[in-house]
């Protein structure tokens, strides 16, 4: 069943919203990023921009995130779990950022062991979508499967603006319906007319996006080109920092590290990892299988479009193309996979 | 000592050679000054790292003091010149970063001026908390 | 002009002067650039110069020591050049800087000339080994006028403001990796014995990250713009980097990468410095 | 909830016992007893050491589930984690959490010719194999490890070797890459070793760990010598940081060392890139 809701009262649904929960949306700041940051009131939402800066990962997937808090002393030592993380709504993310989410969360859940932290948060977390009216020339999401600037994976409640000055509202999950009948005197039901409405909205949106790639045939490439002499020339432009994997909605990768404050107090940190850095696989004895620069960036596009889908039957992407425009040097993963 | 400010942290860096000799100097001329400064020794003023200053803000100290021979009684015959060219740019720095000025100072002390170290360590002392209580 | 410099590294390649002719080609769309590394004649047809070339290429002449590099340098870019040479990470035979005349460049993020093209006196370069193309200066000269702005601020308010911009930061480093002078091949950021920077990632942390490598580049630094330009939350390191280059000045009379026979300000020193209120 | 997965359970260490000059083993005991009755491995996984206020690292169970009294490990000082390591005290509490990544494969190894080949601390890495293998003796036909180290010196587990002897069938052939006084055993790299001692293949495994460029000329040696790749089985190692499949650095190929390794065989290994 889908619903409608008038543009003017979206904002009023995130200040109803915000008193009830923690409230995430794009922040527009005085140097113009537009950075998912916590609401205080529905004004501060800035929706014009396409994508913000960085992902909405980190509302769930913490940049840094404090596993426990260790206390040692004469009594021994002492692990004191973190507080339970707060219910949180992100509004505002887009189906790319939204689809990510189910990429990480899967891996999250695999191979038997179940990642408390992001389980219990994501649990928590009610992610609503907007559909994307005018996709740019990064984007790239068509190019998967089901991928679609009106994707519902990973949402809960998929918001598609129409003409009249009012959104689609469609609950993709329970959590996405208690919001429709939590508030529901902003939504109204919607007739066929609406639906029809989205599905040119769509129409119009894909043909916005004009690059797709062929990826089963990119996947089945690179399961042979391990050793390409293409690797030898296409990362030298590349700086090795850590922006588009930091800015990406499905790289997951971490490092554990402890965070002392002096010699009883201390916390045990997860923060997000990158496999740009040359630390990342270096051993305490200097050993780093993957030293060359080139064996690192050659692992990044293996990792998301091969090696990651021989695990999990899809890619780690999701064609949001932020990597792209985070790039210092604007490397364009797109044609790096294609031109292999 | 009883004229400790409560509640205030300064790191003093004293070179070896002439300002920590200085600090003992102070305690067997019976000299006071305000036990807020936690010294630690270093080698010489031209070996300190600025991002051992850094660090040491970083980590909650209200003040900072890098201490040293007099220019040209360097033990090492030249750190301190080095340092008297970084203090300057450190300082702008840092107070560009949003660090007081009345954060941050250094001194030169020599062994035998005891009675110089506790009036530095008083006015740097007075002048964070200035810093603190009047922002 | 395209034409132009093609040639030319066209002529150096065959002519085996250089292995390596490090420009710019079309990147993702019309309005983006990348760097180009071109190793044979035929391939040079890809490079461009245009408004939209805003990364400094001298950056990759430490990543590749042992080549002969042909570079193209806006004017602004060659201090660079100069100060890796002076600080003997390259060899000035190694390279044949190729100078693009610049009428200014576009900023990807805002659309706009960013300060340092508005009063920029090197438009034409100087100090190339070829030039390309012809270029005005700007009519006004490089100032300092935006941080002098700055520092009028009080204390708590610059602390304020710098925590306002570190809480965005996602320490990627792209700032570092994208500086020519951030070399260093064990950054202290990275380093574990002794342990300066924690990887958690929160305001105070980073702040010192970039406190720490502000100092490591105080004269050296020749406020290229790079880090600034490379950010992804956008953060203003262009008011921090041209604070160095306005302190160096004004303490030490120094200018990076301009004079090669001038010693950095912090490796030497002189008897009658001024005591800058050493107690 | 399940059991949090990046939680450890506590320890104390309770034996300190220098190997050599910067190897030491450890006797850990879990603090918890119903934790003690369900923490169980196989030779040749691995756990995550967790020094509090220090971090956290990988080590791989010096002893075997048949003598599953205590933890141990044999920790070689490298970097921060190890040197704290170095530095604990009997009594000091530690955190431990695992048992991670797959294991020796005895069911398939049943009535062969067992070959271990180590060198250096790799030899930590291979004594709970090793004992499993002495102990469940009547299993397997020959016993014999090849050990070379830098220097006499720099030999682990010197006190274990006479009990390791006195074993049915069981041979140990000791080597250093330097002799010295009083060293009654062989000089020489240990490949050299191999080609001299000059194993028959059949009916055998061959079982490596050592650093990698030993690895790299044994195999070339152990393939001279007519090992077929199913033969050979090593266990690898790289930076770790979960344990768990889930922190990416291991990842080679679409196999993460921690999760599907860190045992394998040199036919698996010969079709993963070189990056491990």
């Amino acid at each position: 069943m889908a619903y409608l809701i008038i543009k003017d009262d979206i904002k009023n649904l995130l200040d109803e919203l915000i008193k009830v929960k923690a409230v995430f949306a794009p922040k527009k700041d005085a140097e113009d990023t537009v950075l998912f940051g916590k609401l205080a009131s529905g004004a501060e939402w800035y929706g014009d921009s396409l994508l913000t800066h960085t992902t909405a990962k980190d509302k769930v997937y913490l940049q840094s995130e404090t596993f426990f808090k260790i206390k040692k002393d004469k009594n021994g030592v002492f692990l004191e779990d973190p507080a339970e993380p707060a219910e949180t709504v992100i509004f505002g993310c887009r189906p790319c950022d939204a689809r990510g989410f189910d990429i990480i969360g899967k891996l999250f859940n695999w191979s038997g062991f179940v990642d408390e932290y992001y389980t219990k948060r994501i649990q928590k977390t009610t992610i609503i979508t907007i559909s994307c009216e005018k996709p740019e020339s990064t984007c790239f999401c068509t190019s998967f499967l089901n991928g679609s600037p009106v994707n519902s994976t990973g949402s809960d409640l998929l918001l598609t603006p129409l003409k009249e000055g009012s959104c689609l509202a469609e609950a993709i999950t329970a959590k996405g319906e208690a919001i429709i009948t939590g508030y529901s005197r902003y939504f109204k039901e919607a007739g066929a007319a609406e639906e029809k409405a989205k599905i040119e909205f769509k129409t119009e949106a894909e043909k916005k996006i004009t690059k797709k790639l062929d990826l089963p045939g990119i996947k089945q490439k690179l399961d042979t080109s391990f050793d390409s002499s293409y690797w030898d020339t296409a990362h030298l432009p590349c700086v090795k920092c850590g922006a588009c994997t930091f800015v990406c909605p499905t790289c997951y990768c971490f490092d554990i590290t402890e965070k002392a404050f002096d010699n009883i107090n201390s916390e045990r940190v997860r923060s997000w990892d990158t496999c740009m850095s040359e630390l990342f696989t270096r051993m305490a004895g200097g050993v780093n299988p993957r030293i060359d620069t080139k064996k690192r960036f050659r692992q990044r596009f293996m990792h998301k479009f091969n090696y990651h889908v021989d695990n999990f039957k899809e890619e780690l992407c999701t064609g949001c193309g932020r990597c792209i425009k985070a790039c210092p040097v604007s490397i364009d993963i797109r044609s790096v996979i294609e031109n292999v | 000592m009883d004229n400790k400010v409560p509640q205030l942290n300064i790191v003093g860096f004293l070179c070896n050679w002439c300002s920590y000799a200085g600090a003992d100097m102070t305690g067997l001329g019976r000299n006071t000054y305000p036990s807020n400064i936690k010294v630690i020794r270093i080698p010489c003023t031209g070996r300190m790292d600025p991002m051992m200053i850094i660090e040491a803000f970083h980590n909650g100290a209200d003040g900072v003091l890098v201490s040293g021979c007099h220019p040209g009684d360097c033990h090492y015959t030249e750190g301190n010149y080095y340092w008297r060219r970084r203090y300057p740019h450190l300082k702008s720095l840092l107070e560009h970063f949003g660090i007081d000025k009345r954060r941050f100072h250094a001194s030169w002390v020599s062994a035998s001026e005891g009675k110089k170290f506790a009036e530095v360590v008083k006015k740097v002392t007075a002048e964070v908390k200035d810093w603190r209580d009047n922002g | 002009m395209d034409k132009e410099l093609q040639d030319l590294i066209k002529k150096l390649l065959t002519e085996k002067k250089v292995d390596y002719a490090i420009g710019y080609e079309k990147a993702y769309d019309e309005f983006s650039t990348r760097p180009a590394f071109v190793t044979s004649a035929e391939d040079t047809a890809r490079l461009i110069f245009n408004k939209y070339c805003i990364n400094n290429l001298g950056l990759y002449l430490t990543k590749l020591k042992k080549n002969k590099i042909a570079l193209i340098c806006k004017g602004c870019d060659i201090p660079t050049v100069r100060e890796l040479v002076k600080e003997k990470q390259f060899s000035r035979e190694n390279v044949i800087v190729i100078g693009a005349a610049c009428d200014g460049v576009l900023d990807k993020r805002t659309g706009k000339q960013p300060e340092k093209c508005l009063n920029c006196g090197v438009k034409q370069p100087k100090g190339a080994d070829f030039t390309v193309g012809t270029a005005k200066d700007s009519t006004t000269a490089r100032n300092f006028n935006d941080v002098a702005e700055f520092e009028k601020k009080s204390s708590k308010e610059k602390m304020q403001f710098w925590d306002r911009q570190f809480e965005k930061c996602i320490r990627c480093y792209a700032c570092r990796n994208v500086c020519p002078v951030c070399y260093c091949p064990d950054c202290f950021a990275q380093r574990s014995m002794p342990e300066y920077l924690n990887k958690n990632v929160d305001a105070e942390e980073n702040k010192m990250f970039h406190m720490i490598r502000m100092q490591h580049v105080f004269g050296r630094c020749t406020d290229c713009k790079a880090c600034d330009t490379a950010c992804p939350v956008n953060i203003p390191l262009t008011l921090l980097t041209k604070k160095l280059a306005k302190d160096a000045k004004e303490l030490f009379n120094y200018e990076s990468g301009a004079d090669m026979d001038a010693r950095p300000p912090l490796s030497t020193y002189d008897e009658d410095d001024p005591e800058s209120g050493i107690m | 909830m399940a059991e949090n997965i990046y939680k450890p359970h506590l320890a104390k260490v309770v034996e300190i016992k220098a190997e050599t000059g910067d190897i030491k083993s450890y006797k850990f005991e879990l603090q918890d007893p119903e934790v003690r009755k369900t923490f169980t491995w196989k030779a040749g996984q691995f756990l995550i050491l967790d020094i509090f206020g220090i971090g956290e690292t990988i080590f791989t169970f010096a002893n075997p589930q048949t003598r599953s009294e205590f933890v141990e490990c044999t920790i070689r000082k490298v970097g921060r984690v190890t040197e704290a390591i170095h530095e604990l005290e009997i009594g000091a509490t530690v955190g431990l959490r695992g048992p991670y990544g797959n294991w020796f494969p005895f069911d398939k190894w049943q009535g062969k010719n067992l070959l271990y080949i180590a060198g250096g601390v790799g030899l930590a890495a291979l004594r709970s194999s090793i004992e499993f293998a002495l102990d469940t003796f009547k299993d397997f036909k020959k016993k014999t490890i090849l050990y070379g180290a830098r220097s006499p010196l720099d030999i682990c587990y010197k006190d274990r070797f006479s009990d390791w002897e006195k074993v049915p069938d069981t041979e140990i052939i000791l080597t250093a890459d330097k002799g010295a006084d009083g060293w009654k055993h062989k000089v020489g790299f240990v490949p050299a070793v191999l080609k001299e001692v000059h194993p028959s293949p059949a009916d055998s495994v061959a079982i490596i760990c050592g650093p990698p460029i030993m690895i790299k000329f044994v195999l070339k040696e152990l393939l001279d010598l007519g090992f077929t790749p199913e033969q050979i089985v090593t266990t690898l190692e790289m930076r770790m940081k979960c344990g768990l499949g889930k922190c990416g650095r291991c990842n080679v190929k679409h196999l993460y060392i921690c999760k599907d390794g860190p045992v394998f065989t040199y036919s698996q290994l010969k079709d993963l890139p070189d990056e491990y």
